[in-house]
């Protein structure tokens, strides 16, 4: 957003800049009223609900096998993380646990948007560093993750895969075949993409010891996910509370104790290759039988009761994202909570940016992970 | 804009001021929500929209030519997003980029979203999907296209 | 020792804590000092006749996630941003969509929503078919009206 | 006999006078189209690599291989509204891009494109001081990017016009040293080493060779002078915006964005004369313009591959390249320099 004319420095000589709602940085809609000297940044209020797109309302309102639509366009690079979160908390409010098959391919699905989103995130990262070219080697893998999610279901960036106690399609041999033959391609283009950054001095320069965050104030602040293990927190949802079939799989939560941009970038990147793993392994796990819950069958399905409270995590590509559900023995939910990571993320950057540079608040602001879609929700 | 009956000069001027505006849309770097990776894909490699010659995401409106609403618009952001519209140079143009923005999509029973943005901006185009493949929005960058050349049938 | 009201353990499998509003804040204090160090979230509930305020905490190193109730009838809750930096803007929120009012908030604005949109959206009693909307002053502050206005 | 003589002698039947103020006016106008071909070149080549870097294809829909875009691109451009922001400084804000443009064609014209006796530079053929020239007319482009930033009452703009002042100032001295180490070994083989013909024809060897230093700083302040990535601190689309032509709409915008395009072009050809022996070689006379065109190209094709994987350097650490390594390094440069000239005498 322009409108940035000039105004009277404060008393103590700062001048206000707004960014944003419309900036090349803010990764959508987030604006930023940056109090600067002369290149310092004093002061960082984030300014955010430019997408508040009422979903907890609307959930409401909504079947609980409706609702999924809107958890998919919260985090909307990683649907189907979100899709897991919200199926985790309504398959327990309903009583419908999803058979052991749908539970794999739940996981494969699950990783394979965690691909995508951080993808997403190294493309964009790199644009506002000013880096343009490793964007599209980014998109060009993303691209080929969508492809199988087209396969799966015929949707690419909002899926609506899964259901309550089921997906919505098999998995057939032919999409195992792509899955694979994704996986084997793929750490050598992620490597490609790697070394673009890591082996230039100027990124590094630009992102090591810069934005530190202290895991004690990091917990204080709620933060979660790549963010909180980049300070240096073993602490992954995945392998804290397990859910669908993550404690059969083999693999490592990447932790890096530099705290600094520098340590998010590496951990995001070390988790794009765990994910990987965890694909490999599950693919070929992925047991006989069916692939829905025979209780919620097509036509049965708006008919779901739910009562009580359920409140389930899950790691998505964001850090923990929660479902609060509370049912009240009707056909929609009574009051749909989300916790959002992002959100929590996004509020420590008031004291990360705190006299950083200009250049150093977009940085900081990129390696958090915005998604603006489930900040506002 | 039109040339009327101005003589063959002004008749060519025009001709050629349309294929040059057609052949060179620089969309402004707007992006609201889920539609905006799609936008961002269109970008991309595999559907290179700088074949069209859309080549620089501007991230000033000043020197943008087209709008493409991608994501949700809520009503807090209406004004924001009438205000960059005004900002921009004429002629200027509007892509409604998923349903969303063309009527409030899946949001539309919400409180806070707007059920259109054609309430607030003029739209040239609308591409529906939530969100639109890439290749439909690349078709509609050519229908506009068409659009800025006179070319469209009704 | 604060008194707790009640202690069940929910659908999920988590301990609910059930706590008079007046106790809250020193029971999150004696949470803290147990390990309990990550305020995850805070719900509010709209129960028709009263509210209620659901934190979630969590400790880390035992691997423990527990749920903390508290009720309302008068729509003031005392403020936990004393002992949770993480409060704040959850807090905010739930102001700002549930009208819960958080007493000793240090910026307790709405956070989603402009300061002059009236009604909180997440009430059962919101009546969502009521359009309001949103303009923007001078200065880039919203105002919200149920004036369309022009451009609307 | 250079381009200026030869027209003159065409037009002789005119008259003396009348003659060399035709040629004068043909050559300003060789020197436009020169400049203008220059341009919509690099932009259709930069946007071409950069498609082929990136795994895309590039413009290809106007004109075969889409060699048209950049007649689209300005068409549309011509045609756009020309906003004028309130509560701006008119007249800075006028003038800033032509400032820019002027700069860039002066530049162009202070260049030698072959040898005196072929070619020679167009226009300014007779001037005895062309380098200091071509230097003072370099530092007017910045003049009009600050003078836009200033004067167009945006705080992007604002704080963009102030980066290119820091940095401006950590370049300049280090590229100027660096010439003066070419001058002192110049001076050795020539009278007048500050004309730009004289220093390039000296160049048996290329000037690259023994001042190896010296063109490293040089073409790092030549790409800062161009500001492009990683030196677009000015501009810094992610951060700022658009830099001080964030206000700027339609052609007032297009001369920025050729200004940009055009300094790349023209820092290549600079440095490719001073450092890579510009258009000595064989048959120079007639090949020489070829020869230094294609160094130039090379340069910009190098720089362009530098702009389009490197991330944005930071202001300060880009101030403090400039005084702590870049200053250091040319006044070691002109140490060599001296050793060389004085002491081996080469």
């Amino acid at each position: 957003m322009m409108g940035s004319h000039i105004s009277k420095p404060d008393e103590h000589g700062w001048v206000e800049l707004n960014m944003g709602p419309q900036h090349p940085s803010t990764h959508g809609v987030l604006r930023l009223k940056v109090k600067l000297d002369g290149e310092i940044v004093k002061e960082v209020e984030p300014v955010i609900g430019y997408l508040h797109r009422n979903a907890e309302k609307i959930c409401e309102l909504d079947y609980y096998c409706d609702s999924m639509i809107y958890f998919d366009r919260m985090d909307y690079v990683g649907a189907m993380n979100m899709e897991v979160g919200y199926l985790e908390a309504a398959e327990k409010l309903l009583g419908i646990p999803p058979p052991e098959r749908v539970q794999w391919i739940r996981v494969v699905m699950a990783e394979l948007s965690r691909i995508a989103s951080h993808l997403v995130w190294a493309g964009a990262f790199g644009l506002d560093l000013g880096m343009l070219t490793p964007f599209f080697y980014c998109f060009v893998e993303r691209e080929k993750v969508l492809r199988i999610f087209v396969e799966a279901c015929g949707s690419r960036q909002e899926t609506n895969y899964m259901s309550i106690g089921g997906v919505y399609q098999d998995f057939n041999d032919k999409l195992v075949h792509d899955i694979l033959e994704f996986t084997e391609q793929f750490p050598k283009k992620l490597d490609d993409i790697f070394n673009a950054y890591v082996k230039n001095d100027i990124f590094i320069s630009r992102t090591k010891g810069i934005g530190i965050l202290e895991p004690e104030v990091a917990l204080d602040y709620g933060v979660t996910g790549p963010m909180l293990r980049a300070s240096g927190v073993d602490y992954d949802v995945r392998k804290a509370e397990p859910y669908l079939v993550y404690d059969k799989i083999n693999f490592d939560v990447p932790v890096s104790y530099k705290k600094d941009n520098l340590a998010r970038f590496l951990v995001r990147f070390e988790e794009m290759r765990q994910a990987i793993k965890i694909i490999n392994q599950a693919v070929k796990k992925i047991p006989d039988g069916p692939y829905f819950n025979p209780k919620a069958k097509k036509s049965l399905m708006i008919r779901l009761r739910g009562e009580g409270e359920v409140y389930a995590r899950t790691e998505s590509s964001k850090g923990e994202f929660g479902v609060y559900l509370v049912g009240d023995g009707g056909v929609k939910p009574y009051r749909v909570r989300v916790r959002s990571p992002s959100l929590k993320n996004l509020s420590v950057l008031p004291y990360l940016a705190k006299d950083q540079m200009i250049a150093d608040l977009v940085a900081i602001s990129g390696t958090i992970d915005l998604v603006f879609g489930e900040v506002d929700r | 804009m039109k040339s009327g009956d101005g003589g063959v000069l002004t008749t060519t001027l025009e001709k050629a001021l349309e294929w040059g505006r057609s052949n060179s849309l620089w969309p402004l770097t707007f992006g609201l929500a889920c539609c905006a990776i799609e936008m961002m894909a269109i970008q991309a490699a595999d559907l290179d929209i700088s074949r069209f010659g859309s080549e620089i995401f501007r991230n000033s409106p000043r020197q943008s030519d087209l709008m493409i609403v991608s994501g949700t618009v809520t009503k807090k952001m209406a004004p924001r997003l009438r205000r960059l519209y005004d900002e921009m140079p004429y002629p200027k143009y509007v892509i409604a980029m998923g349903v969303c923005v063309i009527q409030g999509g899946p949001y539309n029973q919400g409180y806070s979203v707007v059920m259109g943005v054609d309430k607030v901006v003029p739209v040239d185009v609308y591409v529906p999907g939530c969100p639109p493949t890439p290749e439909a929005l690349t078709y509609g960058i050519m229908l506009l296209q068409k659009k800025i050349r006179n070319e469209t049938e009704r | 020792m604060v008194e707790i009201l009640e202690e069940s353990t929910g659908k999920d499998g988590r301990r609910v804590l059930k706590v008079a509003k007046e106790d809250l804040v020193q029971l999150m204090k004696e949470l803290k000092g147990q390990g309990f160090v990550h305020l995850s979230l805070i719900t509010g509930i709209d129960r028709k006749d009263r509210l209620e305020v659901v934190y979630h905490l969590q400790n880390l190193e035992k691997n423990e996630y527990i749920a903390v109730k508290t009720e309302t009838l008068d729509e003031r809750v005392p403020s936990v941003t004393s002992v949770f930096t993480s409060a704040n803007w959850d807090e905010r929120e739930q102001y700002d969509l549930m009208g819960i009012v958080f007493e000793g908030h240090p910026n307790l604005k709405r956070l989603f929503l402009p300061e002059s949109w009236v009604g909180h959206p997440l009430r059962k009693n919101y009546d969502i078919s009521k359009v309001q909307y949103i303009n923007m002053d001078e200065n880039g502050e919203d105002y919200a009206t149920f004036d369309p206005g022009d451009g609307w | 006999m250079n381009v200026l003589t030869r027209l003159a002698d065409f037009f002789a039947a005119l008259g003396h006078y009348p003659a060399y103020i035709l040629a004068y006016l043909f050559e300003t106008l060789f020197l436009i189209v020169f400049v203008m071909v220059s341009l919509i070149a690099m932009i259709y080549i930069f946007r071409k690599y950069m498609a082929r870097l990136q795994l895309r294809i590039g413009p290809n829909r106007v004109g075969k291989f889409g060699t048209l875009q950049l007649i689209a691109d300005s068409l549309k451009l011509v045609g756009k509204e020309s906003i004028l922001p309130s509560g701006r400084d008119d007249l800075p804000y006028r003038i800033a891009p032509i400032i820019v443009f002027l700069g860039l064609v002066m530049g162009f014209a202070l260049l030698p494109y072959g040898p005196l006796y072929f070619i020679g530079s167009l226009t300014v053929t007779h001037s005895d001081v062309s380098l200091l020239l071509l230097f003072a007319a370099l530092a007017i482009m910045p003049i009009g990017e600050i003078l836009a930033g200033i004067s167009s009452r945006n705080k992007y703009a604002v704080v963009g016009a102030l980066r290119g002042v820091a940095k401006d100032v950590s370049f300049e001295i280090p590229m100027m040293i660096s010439v003066l180490a070419l001058v002192m070994m110049a001076s050795a083989k020539t009278a007048n080493p500050l004309n730009l013909t004289n220093l390039v024809e000296v160049q048996f060897i290329p000037y690259g060779i023994p001042q190896v230093i010296g063109l490293g700083v040089f073409f790092i302040a030549m790409v800062a002078r161009a500001s492009f990535s990683p030196f677009d601190m000015s501009e810094s689309d992610s951060e700022l915006v658009s830099g001080h032509s964030t206000e700027y709409t339609g052609m007032r915008f297009g001369m920025f964005y050729m200004g940009l395009f055009g300094s790349i072009f023209l820092s290549s050809l600079i440095v490719s004369l001073l450092y890579l022996g510009g258009y000595n070689g064989p048959y120079s006379g007639y090949a020489g313009f070829i020869f230094l065109i294609i160094k130039g190209l090379i340069l910009v094709l190098i720089s362009f591959t530098i702009w389009l994987s490197v991330p944005r350097i930071r202001i300060d650490k880009f101030v403090n390249m400039g005084w702590k390594y870049l200053l250091p390094a040319s006044i070691i440069n002109l140490i060599i320099a001296g050793v060389l000239t004085l002491g081996l005498g080469i």
